[in-house]
């Protein structure tokens, strides 16, 4: 045996058996729907959306309670051999916002994929709801992956679950869309199992903690990161391996949208955390951070810009999304380095993680308002929305309290994320990110505005051309409502978000 | 140097020819035509880095299925709308310059890796007779890394679906576009009714040998996937479609079983996917047999292709 | 250098070759096909890895033989889904290959429903 | 006993290879796509079959000597579909060369 | 014994480089499926030359695989030779 491997004694933690559940509900819900055809699909999705939405609340209470990370040793088999799944307070917190927004967007879909006639299956609600179950599935076994092959297969499950989802209307744009996105999904994993390789060859494991305790810094790890870093980056469109995303977004139905801003690129992006905090904790130089983060101010400026430039809707928002993944890659240089033992490294680290989790909720938000208002107006495009927010007052509500966020105004769980970010990057004495932060959210403002001007505008005489039911407006409300309440967390390191991370918990302010 | 080292070297340079060609060939069929080539001799790269097993997996999936689901394709597009533009020469040299820079990153870890190789081996090998099994992959696959072969199966089934989802909605739910021969010749129909028994039995020789030799789910699953396509194709059987129940019930049992045998784990052996010690081999070997008819079945369809018209 | 070491090499070529046609022939057809070059390429350093593996009586390390197989699986549903989506774009627009030009925000899709 | 085993493999192996060169040499000079097809042929038939043949007593039991000889009809049944193949398409395009 | 059987490998090896001139070269698909077929059959001859060469009756199997699916997919090339039967010289 290998010296190190008692080092993570791993074992089986009480409430471990919830990862596993974690993962294989949805997986129970795409078998059930298979084998026995669309004419139930709704009803298996949602009953298993509610099942899933309790495992992961108990998830989130078992990390809180034991206050430290749950482990499941799959099997019995430990790492290196085995494969363990393991779940700390960044990945309950994950689970947790995966839930919660899966749920809202299954109830939202309703609309779109329900079946009101419970004998037929039609290809839109079969395939919508299976692939909702996988995203599901995938994003789940990404948050308590703890092995790197693992991680790759449920990157994957993500992968051919999120593709098909962009090209369910089937138009011709759509159809390419997804096949730009395929092609540089294939790239993207293929480049991230490359990399896999080479750490196997060179450590002999695959189990991210006992990595950290192996990997040195020399040409295998480097390379191997770099290749990794590579493919996960063309999956989560930071810029500028961004092309595929705003059609891939802007093309697939509301809910889809949805799902795929919100959650689906930040599996790859948790990876690269994974991989650069937790796997190879050593490896992160200056320069690499510096980097990371200089292609995230490139796509905060970028995305922002071409936002303003757009006149569809859906397609603002995915320029969004593009921009918003920008201020992830700060995390990189603000919570590691030198300034790693330093309090303002647990700020930043939090404010990474908030900024994630309230960009989830209000991007949901603003796709599904934006759904309804599709749908209700018949187009998307913005220079004929006036007088929308008349017509749809809750929905046009609901887009305005999400885009609160993405400026980073409060109360909302943007402002917040982006505070705790900003006071970092000036505390550590690397200004040059916190201006790119302000000038993001001044173009951040400056196109949510030209939207919300043009709803309230009351020179606009619009027809409605389809009511649409209080209760999808509700849902949008209460999802934005859930980017606000992030806004409430105290201004400090989150005590959830550092459980299972010992060298960062010290350090809470006092 | 020894005559193996030598063939070793010759191969490892046809192959890459090979590879070469498929890539910058000009025209497609000649690209397809050496990429069948490329995954013959890849299986016998396999066999000289002592992996059989992968051996038998490139040779099922990525010279046979791969081969047969490109050339589908070749066959099927049209270029109506103007040709190729290439890429701009500065672009190509950029590009060009990019992947070199990556092989030769590739050849230094290559060369660095540990002098002491790190392995699993021996923990694998010592671990094994807990399983029953004698085949050490095997023993990968579905005892120590079940979870990973679980949730693959996973993925097969949503790249199924999401093949599905291509469908026109008003063939869906209707049978797949596998092309198939307006009129069968004699000789087809021949090789379609002597083939497939043989073809059947080496698939569930491949299954059965494989928990304690070379062998196992996919590759026994691939075979019987080649011989009903090519039951299919000459129309011996007609493309089921796809909400037919039994095909539906057929995608899902291997999945199933392996994931309700992962459940009981939770009961019988104290974890998931962990099996009953006395109960072990024949739990694996059930998992297995469905694991090989649904693995059949989804290959075949994936290959098939999304529906496209209704049942007469 | 041994056998195992010089297909590692063979291998590094060939994840170069799979790159270089994945980025640079505009027919998507020949894509999905310099994917598949480039995925052998990775699964070969895989075969390497194990072969250096070598233990305990067993020709190759049996836990890289394992993800390799899982990843031939997987990379064959990836080229299944690739191809589908090739053909019907195909279908649709009787194109083979995709412009590299920016998407176009001009199609109003919402409306066509 | 051994000994004389080895000589028929060495022997029997030996002309398949021959064979085997023969079939290609075929294939890369002949003239035509049905020439090549006659020389190809020799390849399937002797090439291999001599080979199987030559190593049949290297098999380790029945089941290995059954597994050579199902090789070798296998190849031959894939030839005969080339073969099938050639002709049809050759006639169709007019013979050409 | 052992050098005698690689030889023969190499052997067929070198052959089956030089029958790659011919799926070059063309000038018909035919010709170029026919390649394909003598480059199989090499195949399968090397091994089953491995197999004997070096003691591991489990390479007859993947020989006896790959016997199998070049059949299977030289019905494919069938199908498809049927549909474009003009020979493509590039």
């Amino acid at each position: 045996m290998t010296p190190d491997a008692n080092i993570f004694a791993d074992v089986t933690s009480a409430d471990g058996y919830l990862l596993v559940l974690a993962v294989i509900f949805p997986v129970i819900g795409i078998l059930l729907t298979m084998a026995f055809g669309g004419q139930h699909v709704e009803r298996i999705a949602l009953g298993l959306l509610l099942a899933g939405l309790a495992v992961a609340i108990a998830i989130l209470a078992a990390v809180l309670r034991d206050d430290q990370s749950l482990v499941y040793i799959v099997g019995n088999w430990r790492p290196p051999l085995g494969i363990a799944l393991r779940a700390d307070g960044v990945s309950a917190a994950m689970i947790m916002t995966i839930a919660v927004v899966i749920c809202a967007t299954g109830f939202y879909a309703r609309g779109e994929f329900g079946q009101p006639d419970a004998s037929v299956s039609t290809r839109g609600s079969y395939t919508f709801w299976i692939l909702l179950l996988g995203i599901w599935s995938g994003l789940n076994a990404i948050a308590v992956g703890a092995d790197l092959f693992n991680l790759y297969v449920a990157l994957e499950l993500l992968t051919f679950a999120a593709v098909p989802l962009v090209c369910l209307k089937g138009y011709q744009e759509t159809i390419k869309a997804a096949l730009r996105y395929m092609l540089f999904a294939l790239v993207g994993s293929i480049l991230y199992l490359l990399g896999t390789a080479l750490i196997y060859g060179g450590y002999g494991t695959l189990d991210i903690s006992l990595l950290a305790a192996r990997v040195q810094p020399e040409p295998v790890a480097f390379i191997a990161a770099a290749l990794m870093t590579t493919g996960l980056l063309a999956k989560t469109a930071l810029f500028p391996l961004h092309l595929w995303l705003p059609p891939a977004h802007a093309g697939a139905p509301a809910p889809g949208s949805a799902i795929l801003s919100a959650l689906v690129v930040k599996g790859s992006f948790i990876l690269i955390v994974r991989l650069w905090f937790d796997a190879m904790p050593g490896l992160l130089t200056f320069a690499t951070a510096q980097l990371l983060a200089t292609l995230g101010a490139g796509a905060i400026l970028f995305g922002s810009v071409l936002a303003l430039r757009q006149t569809r809707l859906k397609l603002l928002i995915a320029y969004s999304t593009i921009a918003q993944i920008g201020y992830l890659f700060f995390i990189f240089p603000l919570a590691s380095g030198d300034s790693a033992s330093t309090p303002w490294a647990s700020i930043a680290w939090t404010g990474g993680w908030l900024q994630l989790f309230s960009h989830a909720f209000a991007k949901a938000a603003m796709f599904m308002a934006a759904g309804l208002i599709a749908e209700a107006v018949g187009h998307d495009q913005i220079p004929d929305l006036g007088g929308v927010g008349r017509a749809l007052p809750v929905t046009v509500f609901a887009f305005g309290l999400a885009g609160l966020s993405l400026m980073g105004v409060p109360p909302s769980g943007g402002f917040v994320a982006k505070w705790m970010l900003l006071s970092a990057a000036v505390m550590e004495g690397q200004w040059w990110w916190a201006v790119i932060m302000l000038v993001g959210g001044l173009l951040a403002g400056g196109y949510v505005f030209m939207v919300l001007g043009k709803a309230l505008s009351t020179n606009g005489s619009l027809t409605l051309r389809v009511p649409i039911p209080q209760h999808r407006q509700a849902i949008v409300l209460a999802v934005a409502l859930c980017a606000v309440l992030l806004g409430l967390m105290p201004l400090q390191p989150s005590g959830l978000l550092m459980i299972g991370r010992p060298e960062m918990h010290t350090n809470v302010l006092e | 140097m020894t005559y193996d080292v030598l063939f070793d070297l010759g191969l490892a340079g046809v192959l890459i020819a090979i590879a070469a060609g498929a890539i910058f060939a000009r025209g497609s069929f000649v690209s397809l035509v050496l990429f069948m080539v490329y995954g013959l001799l890849l299986a016998i790269v396999w066999v000289r880095l002592s992996a059989v097993d992968v051996a038998l997996t490139e040779t099922a999936i990525g010279g046979g299925v791969t081969g047969m689901l490109l050339l589908g394709a070749a066959s099927r597009l049209r270029a109506t709308k103007g040709s190729a533009v290439k890429a701009g020469f500065p672009a190509r040299l950029a590009a060009g310059a990019l992947c070199i820079l990556v092989s030769i990153a590739l050849g230094i870890v290559v060369y660095a890796l540990p002098e002491v190789p790190p392995t699993l081996a021996p923990i694998a090998k010592e671990n094994l007779a807990s399983s029953g099994l004698g085949n050490p992959v095997a023993g990968v696959l579905f005892v120590y890394r079940a979870l990973d072969t679980l949730l693959e199966k996973v993925v097969l089934l949503l790249a199924l679906a999401g093949v599905w989802s291509l469908a026109q909605d008003q063939a869906w739910g209707g049978m797949p576009g596998l092309r198939v021969y307006a009129k069968p010749n004699s000789i087809l129909v021949f090789l379609a009714q002597v083939l497939p028994p043989v073809g059947i039995t080496v698939g569930i020789y491949m299954f059965w040998a494989g928990a304690n030799r070379p062998g196992g789910a996919f590759q026994g699953g691939t075979v019987l996937a080649a011989m009903w396509l090519l039951v299919m194709m000459a129309r011996l059987r007609e493309v089921p479609a796809i909400d037919t129940l039994w095909v539906r019930q057929l995608l899902v049992v291997g999945p199933a079983i392996f994931l309700l045998i992962g459940l009981l784990g939770f009961v019988f052996a104290d974890s998931f996917l962990a099996y009953p010690p006395d109960h072990a081999k024949p739990l694996i070997v059930i998992a297995e047999a469905a694991l090989t008819l649904s693995i059949g079945v989804t290959l075949a369809l994936l290959v098939a292709g999304p529906p496209e018209r209704m049942r007469q | 250098m041994n056998s195992a070491t010089m297909f590692g090499y063979c291998g590094a070529m060939l994840v170069g070759l799979g790159l270089f046609g994945l980025v640079t022939n505009p027919e998507i057809l020949r894509k999905i096909l310099a994917f598949n070059v480039l995925g052998s390429g990775v699964f070969l350093l895989f075969g390497v890895i194990a072969r250096r593996g070598a233990a305990a009586g067993l020709g190759a390390d049996p836990v890289p033989q394992a993800l390799v197989i899982t990843g031939i699986v997987v990379a064959f549903s990836a080229t299944a889904m690739a191809v589908a989506l090739l053909v019907r774009f195909n279908k649709e627009t009787g194109e083979i290959t995709m412009s590299s030009d920016a998407p176009s925000d001009s199609g109003r899709s919402e409306e066509r429903r | 006993m051994k000994f004389a085993i080895d000589i028929f493999t060495v022997v029997m192996v030996s002309s398949g290879v021959v064979f085997f060169m023969a079939g290609t040499v075929g294939l890369l000079r002949f003239p035509d796509t049905l020439t090549r097809l006659h020389a190809l042929t020799k390849v399937d038939n002797l090439g291999l079959g001599l080979i199987v043949f030559g190593l049949l007593p290297q098999a380790q039991g029945l089941l290995g000597a059954l597994k050579l000889l199902s090789i070798w009809v296998l190849v031959q049944l894939s030839g005969a579909i080339v073969s099938q193949l050639i002709a049809q398409a050759t006639q169709r395009s007019g013979r050409q060369t | 014994m052992t050098s005698f059987l690689f030889a023969a490998a190499i052997f067929v090896l070198v052959m089956e480089a030089l029958g790659l001139v011919r799926i070059l070269r063309g000038p018909a698909d035919a010709d170029r499926i026919l390649s394909v077929q003598l480059i199989g059959s090499g195949g399968v001859a090397v091994l089953l030359l491995l197999s004997a060469a070096t003691q591991t009756p489990a390479i007859m199997d993947v020989a006896l695989m790959l016997a199998l699916l070049a059949t299977f997919v030289s019905v494919a090339f069938l199908r498809d030779v049927r549909h474009s039967d003009e020979p493509t010289n590039t």
